[in-house]
């Protein structure tokens, strides 16, 4: 149970192709989460996974059976949207029992499942409340309480966490994982969030233009992108990535390398530049620092360095932490 | 200067205002400013304006009921200067006395109108009847029936049925008169507990269910004209200047087969059952341009006027019902084939003696008192209501007589 | 900021408020001047034991009721119509809303004598071809002419803000309850209804403002009759003020329609207040 | 996020959705049909939809014709008094308005309600005491007269629609002209205003059509100078006369502006109507 | 120019009172940071300074001069506000230019005026166009605009990255200091994220339920919080507070130790607990680990460690950067 898998699955909104052809195949129990620049396709994925959209071609199987034309309700998956969905007019006690209610299961096996779930999520004190009387986090959970009271084979999350402010996008994204250890259903996550792909995922899905850049686990796409767009996107700060002659040297059209890969000092070190910008985190600083001939690149270092704005450094990058990628893009 | 005359709007008064160039032509200095609306607006904004003294009208239209009560309470300007060739002896006795108070004339008539009973020759003759001179409502009540043919949409009779002191109750007001029946005794008493309205009511809807036209109680003139000019009406009693619209072409479907005849009566009760109404020119007291004014009523409802139009439009579109030199003119009788009839059916009629019985007041087909106007709206939506089928006549009658003997009272008539 | 429009209102409500008090107390008959004289409750004593002052009252609740009822489940079952997907949605549209901008005195003219009529009318027409007896709509069934005549002037206005209202609900809120199961009728019944309610409470506002004095239409149609089955209360004090110009009668019935309609207003006030709140 | 749909559900919406627009607009429709028709075909039975002789004589009549005063007399009338008070009642109601929705006190609400239920009033119950005033005050039959009394009588439905859009504008927007040195005046007339403009326009054309259709007033109040379009009908239907046809023509001649007004505006109007019930 | 002092200033909204009592001074050309939970009247003191709100009670002194009672326009402040406010129907170059022509400039000067901000803010391209046709940062950037155009003594800014994602924030985060660094005016910030007030103060002030907990530069706030309030709240992760017996063998009631300056070891070490989460970020790795007798305690490494859900690990806290409070919460 729980299982899915896309074969060559395409949709286009009329003339515009939003998904050329995209093969995927989730297992049972496994956190997936989608990535990707806005507008490549992530929600039209998904969308299309729980039957809100119609393929224009290829076929869906959810647990081995063929659920291209099922409709979403027959699908057995539950959903949590970006804007939470939530219905204004209910209960939170009603807004959780609705997909029950729906499928007539009784009031009281209702009641009885509905504070189950409102247990699990802390919500039992606020049943009674409107949507309105909620805190964002306290809603993002009815919304995940209404998803997971029917116990569904697997959950789809569109960007559930986009609407949250910082501090509670930390500990709904500890809460999510959490969950998803204690039910173990499948899940498919969409994201733009670095840090949530990283740490929530066991396969990250990286989408571009509709195509699939690349699959694996965060730290294989963090060690290994297979290609510029992956190396890219992956990874915060960004890598610095250096083409022409610095990069010759190293053997590569394109180079790169991540900000914690290189080692700062006072004193000497393979290239000289100055500090933009200094960032004092106390457990970290980050340095933007303008290095001639190259460019500005970011270092990052553990705990503080006296450097200030204006300051020279030399910056050694970790040969053995150096990405190559060809002329293609693709890494060598 | 400029006169404002506020006019009701209808064919004749239109036809008036497409000819004041020859007015204007003789009194270069008096602008004219029209208002016309429909009969009913007409008559609540000239009372209000009067009765507030809002000064708005020089010339105002109005009906016989308002002249005498306007007059009693000095609101409008007697006419004493319409001028030498103006020949008020010539105006009609039954329509003048109307419109004399204290032998002063406080309108001048425009045009005067009596009902009378329009009928189908063809669908007569094959009832196999004739119409007679004075027909009684028996007569009227068996032809009726006998015309009627409901399957080909042909009703023996056409009448008023839509609530409204000038609607509904204007034809049965008059009716009853020619049953034998009043408003009030000389004590200001209803009388529609008395048999005489009972008699009238009944002989009123029974004729009606029998053979009349469904939708009869929201009927008023305009819509009996329509079901009369489509072919659907054996015989309808009605306003005398209706015919002129029923004899013409160009409207009308039957044209050439329409007859004439006097309203009709009770047998052994002398009253016919036809009313009077004249709408007149009036200067309302209190207008700045009393001469004006009184200069241009003068010409509206002069002999002058009357050749004018038949000069324009022909002798059969002249005003009629208000000069007795009219009626005696060939060339109008001849033009209009129902002239002698409307001057019977006005001279007919006597609104100081309007019933058998002795009353307390003025009107053929309404009581000049000021509150007539709601009390017998009032009873016409009782009356229009029994022909509806939603109260019995006995019931209608009862709440008649109810509600006017309250409105009495509160209107301090009844002590 | 607040006090120049406020403070025209309340001349505007106070001045002739109190005149038509004062006038209330009086017995003044426009047509009888100089006959003024303080009258005490006589007014009242006479509007309110008036047979018709009762039959005025119910048909007025039952006219604007029945205007309601048609015009805001008319206006819903439009509006989902005007919702689905269709060629010529802006025409169909433009033909909706058109009865909105008719002048009601031209509207109550057309129904009565172009459509209602049983004779010449296009109803009585239709019913003969169908070999059906005509309905003498005005005669047999006046209020339900009259609330019809007015439901289609006002069903435009229901049905728009419905549509309006209809058409921001959350895409997502429909597909949320798709995804739990809900079927059309569920998603009417729980979802859409639900969120309608703010516009119906707007619509039942408005309307009733506008239907409670609604005039034009009994005064062209039926005269308020047959009887007084199709008088409502501002046809009542119409009748006193323009037929009887019993100034003092009708300012005693306007007084008592003022307090009608205020009882009115604060019920509907304080059901809306809440809903317009949130 | 519009999924695709069948064209045959869509062909089948059509036609429900058109017939049943056609038998709401039908009345509307038989009008104008029957205003170029003759007397006679207008009453005729059975009757005829299409294939009649097209007259334009009925037109003719109401544009040459000299009852009081031409058609384009009443139509100005109606323009200058549905405008004039629209405006009139805009510049009363905009500060009226932004007081209340952006400084409101404990009783805001309670004074917008009230203002809604004077208009529950019957008008001719203080018809008569109107009717004297505007005598003293010389108001009787002027353009004046009805545009005060228009004003007024829309005025709680204006400040309403402008207070529920008022109410839309998010209060930093004005805290920021306050601190971009904007004095009040300039803080309405530059920032709230125009940022209004939406909501002003649709209040505009919304309180334009009900004073349009306004028939109490501006019959009663009138006599010829200032007499509007309703004044014009009122001419037209007439307790003894056929005008089926021209009355037909008349009632074109008089819906038609606002018909047409209302049409190419019903999307501002729609959102007008709304009273902030829909956001 | 540009210092600002606020003297026993005090704000009630009606009866509920927001700022008791409140001393402040912030120098010419400081960058200073408001922090603080939801509700803690960051807002109202900003408001209190712009002069959108009227104060209470106090004085308020800009520049040396009591501007108590000044209007907002007449402060020589300008404010960027959370949701921009910019003006919807004006195009770029008018809403920029809005306070000048208020002020009663020239047009020509204005253009000038205008387009100098422009260069400086990247904006050039974009001085036709209406706000809505333009991206979250680059409204954000017309905000700034409209603020530095007539050259205020000191800026104001409430939350002004809260709406942007996450990549952007960080950009603009960068942009604000950088123009801090070029105009050299007071300003003043609000904002509940971490990074920004750490990266972005040369002083910082934590705000709790209207009161100043702590002033301070953010590496002082970091190394030495003065109390428990402050500990907890500046630092992320957040500090782990440990009380009960475990703080009795540090010799005081509560200690904190911050994720970063614990070491973790496989093998051995102080504490033994079960890792509940692991988060690998490819960069970082962060431990959520329940140790037994102590509660759930975070912890943090650079780079990768393989640890894994259900894992056994050791902690050893770094005594040297352990923090202690007393009884009242107060660091010893
Ligand atoms: N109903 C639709 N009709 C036409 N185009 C659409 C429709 N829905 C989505 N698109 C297009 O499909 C593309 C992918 O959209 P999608 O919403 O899947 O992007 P996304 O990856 O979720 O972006 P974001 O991160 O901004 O949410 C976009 O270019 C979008 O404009
Ligand atoms: N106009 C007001 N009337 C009454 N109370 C108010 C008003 N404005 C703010 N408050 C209250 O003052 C307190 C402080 O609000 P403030 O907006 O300053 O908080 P904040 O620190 O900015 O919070 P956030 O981080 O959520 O923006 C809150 O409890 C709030 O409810
Ligand atoms: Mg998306
Ligand atoms: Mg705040």
């Amino acid at each position: 149970m729980g299982s899915i898998k896309l074969e060559k699955v395409s949709k286009s909104f009329g003339e515009a192709v939003v998904i050329p052809s995209l093969d995927l195949e989730i297992n049972n129990g496994e956190f997936c989460v989608f990535v990707g620049p806005s507008g490549c396709g992530k929600s039209t994925l998904l969308r299309l996974i729980a039957g809100l959209e119609d393929v224009s071609g290829g076929r869906i199987l959810i647990d081995g059976k063929d659920a291209t034309d099922l409709q979403p309700s027959q699908r057995g998956l539950a959903m949590v949207f970006q804007s939470y969905a939530l219905y204004p007019h209910m209960s939170v006690r009603s807004n959780i029992g609705f997909p029950l209610k729906m499928a007539g299961v009784e009031k009281a096996e209702i009641d009885r499942k509905v504070e189950d779930a409102a247990k699990i999520l802390n919500l039992t004190d606020y049943l009674e409340r409107k949507p309105r009387q909620l805190s964002g986090g306290q809603r993002q959970r009815v919304a995940i309480g209404r998803a997971i009271v029917r116990s569904p084979e697997c959950f789809l999350f569109d960007e559930p966490l986009s609407n949250l402010d910082a501090a509670l996008r930390v500990n709904m994204r500890l809460e999510i994982t959490e969950l998803h250890h204690k039910l173990g259903a499948t899940s498919i996550y969409v994201t733009h969030d670095q840090v949530e792909a990283m740490t929530m995922a066991d396969k990250i899905v990286v989408l571009n233009k509709g195509n699939i850049e690349q699959v694996g686990s965060p730290l294989e796409l963090y060690h290994s992108p297979r290609n510029l767009f992956v190396a890219g996107f992956i990874g915060s700060p960004k890598m610095n990535l250096l083409s022409g002659e610095t990069a010759q040297k190293f053997g590569a059209p394109t180079v790169g390398i991540r900000p914690e890969h290189v080692t700062l000092s006072t004193t000497e070190g393979a290239w000289k530049g100055k500090v933009v910008v200094a960032e004092h985190l106390g457990s970290d600083t980050f340095l933007h620092i303008d290095i001639d001939g190259i460019g500005q690149i970011t270092a990052r270092a553990s705990g503080e360095i006296p450097v200030r704005h204006g300051d020279t450094v030399y910056v050694t990058p970790d040969e053995e932490r150096l990405h190559r990628f060809d002329d293609k893009g693709m890494a060598k | 200067e400029t006169l404002t005359i506020a006019t009701v709007n209808n064919g004749d008064m239109i036809r008036m205002q497409k000819l004041t160039d020859d007015f204007k032509k003789s009194n270069p200095d008096i602008d004219l400013e029209w208002v016309t609306l429909e009969e009913n607006v007409l008559r609540q904004k000239v009372t209000t304006d009067i009765a507030t003294k809002g000064g708005q009208y020089d010339v105002l239209t109005i009906g016989t009921y308002e002249v005498p009560i306007w007059a009693k309470q000095g609101w409008l300007v007697p006419l004493d200067k319409l001028g030498d060739d103006y020949d008020v002896d010539d105006l009609l006795p039954a329509i003048r006395s109307g419109l004399t108070q204290d032998d002063k004339l406080y309108a001048a008539p425009f045009y005067g109108e009596s009902s009378m009973i329009m009928y189908r020759k063809d669908l007569m003759e094959k009832a196999g009847l004739t119409m007679p001179d004075k027909p009684t409502w028996s007569f009227i009540a068996d032809a009726a029936k006998k015309m009627t043919d409901k399957d080909n949409e042909v009703y023996g009779i056409c009448l008023r049925g839509k609530a409204g002191w000038g609607e509904n109750m204007a034809f049965l007001t008059a009716m009853s008169n020619s049953m034998g029946a009043r408003w009030f005794d000389e004590n200001w008493k209803p009388q529609f507990d008395q048999p005489e309205w009972k008699d009238t009511l009944e002989t009123y809807v029974n004729m009606m269910k029998e053979s009349g036209p469904p939708g009869a109680s929201s009927n008023g003139f305009n819509e009996n004209l329509a079901l009369f000019q489509t072919g659907k009406c054996g015989m309808w009693i009605d306003a005398t200047v209706a015919a002129s619209f029923v004899t013409n072409p160009a409207d009308s479907k039957v044209a050439d087969k329409v007859g004439f005849a006097l309203a009709p009566h009770k047998d052994g009760v002398e009253k016919n059952g036809n009313w009077l109404w004249a709408w007149n020119l009036a200067i309302p007291a209190g207008s700045k341009k009393v001469d004006a004014a009184e200069k241009f009523i003068s010409w509206a409802t002069s002999k002058h006027y009357s050749e004018l139009v038949a000069e324009k439009d022909g002798w059969a579109n002249v005003p009629p019902g208000t000069r007795t030199s009219l009626y005696e003119n060939p060339k109008y009788q001849e033009a209009a084939p129902f002239a002698k009839m409307t001057l019977d059916s006005i001279n007919s009629a006597d609104p100081k003696n309007p019933t058998v019985k002795p009353v307390p007041y003025t009107g053929v087909q309404f009581v000049a008192i000021p509150e007539f106007q709601g009390i017998g709206t009032a009873v016409g939506q009782q009356f229009s209501a029994a022909l509806a089928g939603q109260v019995s006549v006995d019931q209608a009658l009862q709440n008649a007589q109810s509600l006017t003997t309250r409105e009495m009272t509160k209107g301090g008539y009844i002590k | 900021m607040m006090a120049p429009s406020v403070l025209l209102l309340l001349a505007w409500m106070i001045v002739p408020l109190a005149m038509t008090i004062y006038f209330s107390f009086l017995r003044y008959n426009l047509l009888m001047p100089g006959m003024e004289e303080f009258a005490g409750f006589t007014n009242y004593k006479y509007f309110l034991t008036d047979p018709a002052f009762f039959a005025a009252l119910k048909n007025t609740l039952i006219l604007v009721g029945s205007v309601l009822a048609i015009t805001v489940i008319g206006g819903i079952a439009l509006a989902l119509l005007l919702d689905q997907p269709m060629f010529g949605q802006g025409i169909v549209r433009i033909l909706v809303i058109a009865p909105f901008f008719i002048m009601p005195t031209v509207s109550a003219l057309v129904w009565k004598n172009m459509l209602m009529n049983p004779v010449n009318g296009l109803f009585a027409w239709i019913a003969k071809s169908l070999g059906m007896q005509p309905i003498d709509w005005l005669a047999t069934a006046p209020l339900t002419s009259i609330i019809i005549i007015v439901a289609w002037q006002w069903l435009p206005f229901a049905t728009l803000i419905i549509f309006t209202a209809l058409q921001s609900l959350d895409e997502e809120q429909k597909e949320a309850s798709e995804m739990d199961g809900a079927g059309p009728i569920s998603k009417l019944v729980y979802i859409i209804l639900p969120h309608l309610s703010r516009a119906m409470t707007v619509v039942v506002l408005i309307e009733t403002i506008f239907l409670l004095s609604v005039f034009a239409e009994i005064l062209v149609t039926t005269n308020g009759g047959p009887g007084t089955q199709s008088t409502n209360l501002t046809y009542l004090i119409y009748a006193q003020a323009l037929l009887q110009f019993d100034v003092g009668g009708a300012s005693a019935g306007g007084i008592v329609a003022v307090i009608l309609a205020n009882i009115v207003a604060f019920f509907l006030i304080r059901l809306i207040g809440k809903n317009l709140e949130s | 996020m519009a999924r695709a749909i069948s064209t045959r559900r869509k062909v089948v919406w059509t036609g429900l959705a058109w017939l049943i627009g056609f038998l709401i607009f039908f009345p509307i429709l038989w009008t104008f049909l029957t205003s170029f028709k003759t007397e006679g075909e207008a009453i005729a039975s059975p009757p005829s939809f299409l294939f009649f002789r097209w007259t334009l004589e009925n037109y003719h009549d109401i544009l040459t014709s000299t009852r009081g005063e031409t058609y384009f007399h009443y139509f100005m009338n109606s323009v200058i008094i549905s405008v004039g008070s629209t405006v009139c009642g805009l510049i009363i109601a905009i500060p009226a308005a932004w007081a209340m929705a952006f400084s409101p006190t404990k009783h805001t609400k309670d004074v917008l309600m009230w203002m809604l239920s004077t208009k529950m009033l019957p008008p001719v119950g203080v018809l008569v005491p109107l009717y004297i005033i505007f005598r003293d005050l010389g108001l009787l039959d002027s353009r004046i007269g009805l545009v005060i009394v228009l004003t007024l009588i829309n005025l709680p439905i204006i400040v309403w629609m402008l207070y529920t859009y008022f109410k839309e504008i998010p209060g930093e927007i004005l805290e920021a002209a306050r601190m971009d040195g904007a004095s009040l005046m300039k803080e309405i007339i530059y920032v709230l205003t125009p940022m209004a403009v939406p909501g002003i326009a649709s209040t505009l054309l919304l309180n334009v059509i009900l004073a349009w259709n306004e028939a109490f007033w501006t019959l009663n109040l009138t006599t010829s100078k200032a007499a509007p379009l309703t004044a014009f009908i009122a001419s037209y239907s007439s307790p003894e006369g056929l005008f089926y046809a021209k009355l037909s023509a008349a009632s074109t001649m008089a819906i038609a502006p606002i018909v047409i007004l209302g049409w190419f505006s019903q999307k501002q109007l729609v959102r007008g109507l709304t009273f902030g019930a829909v956001k």
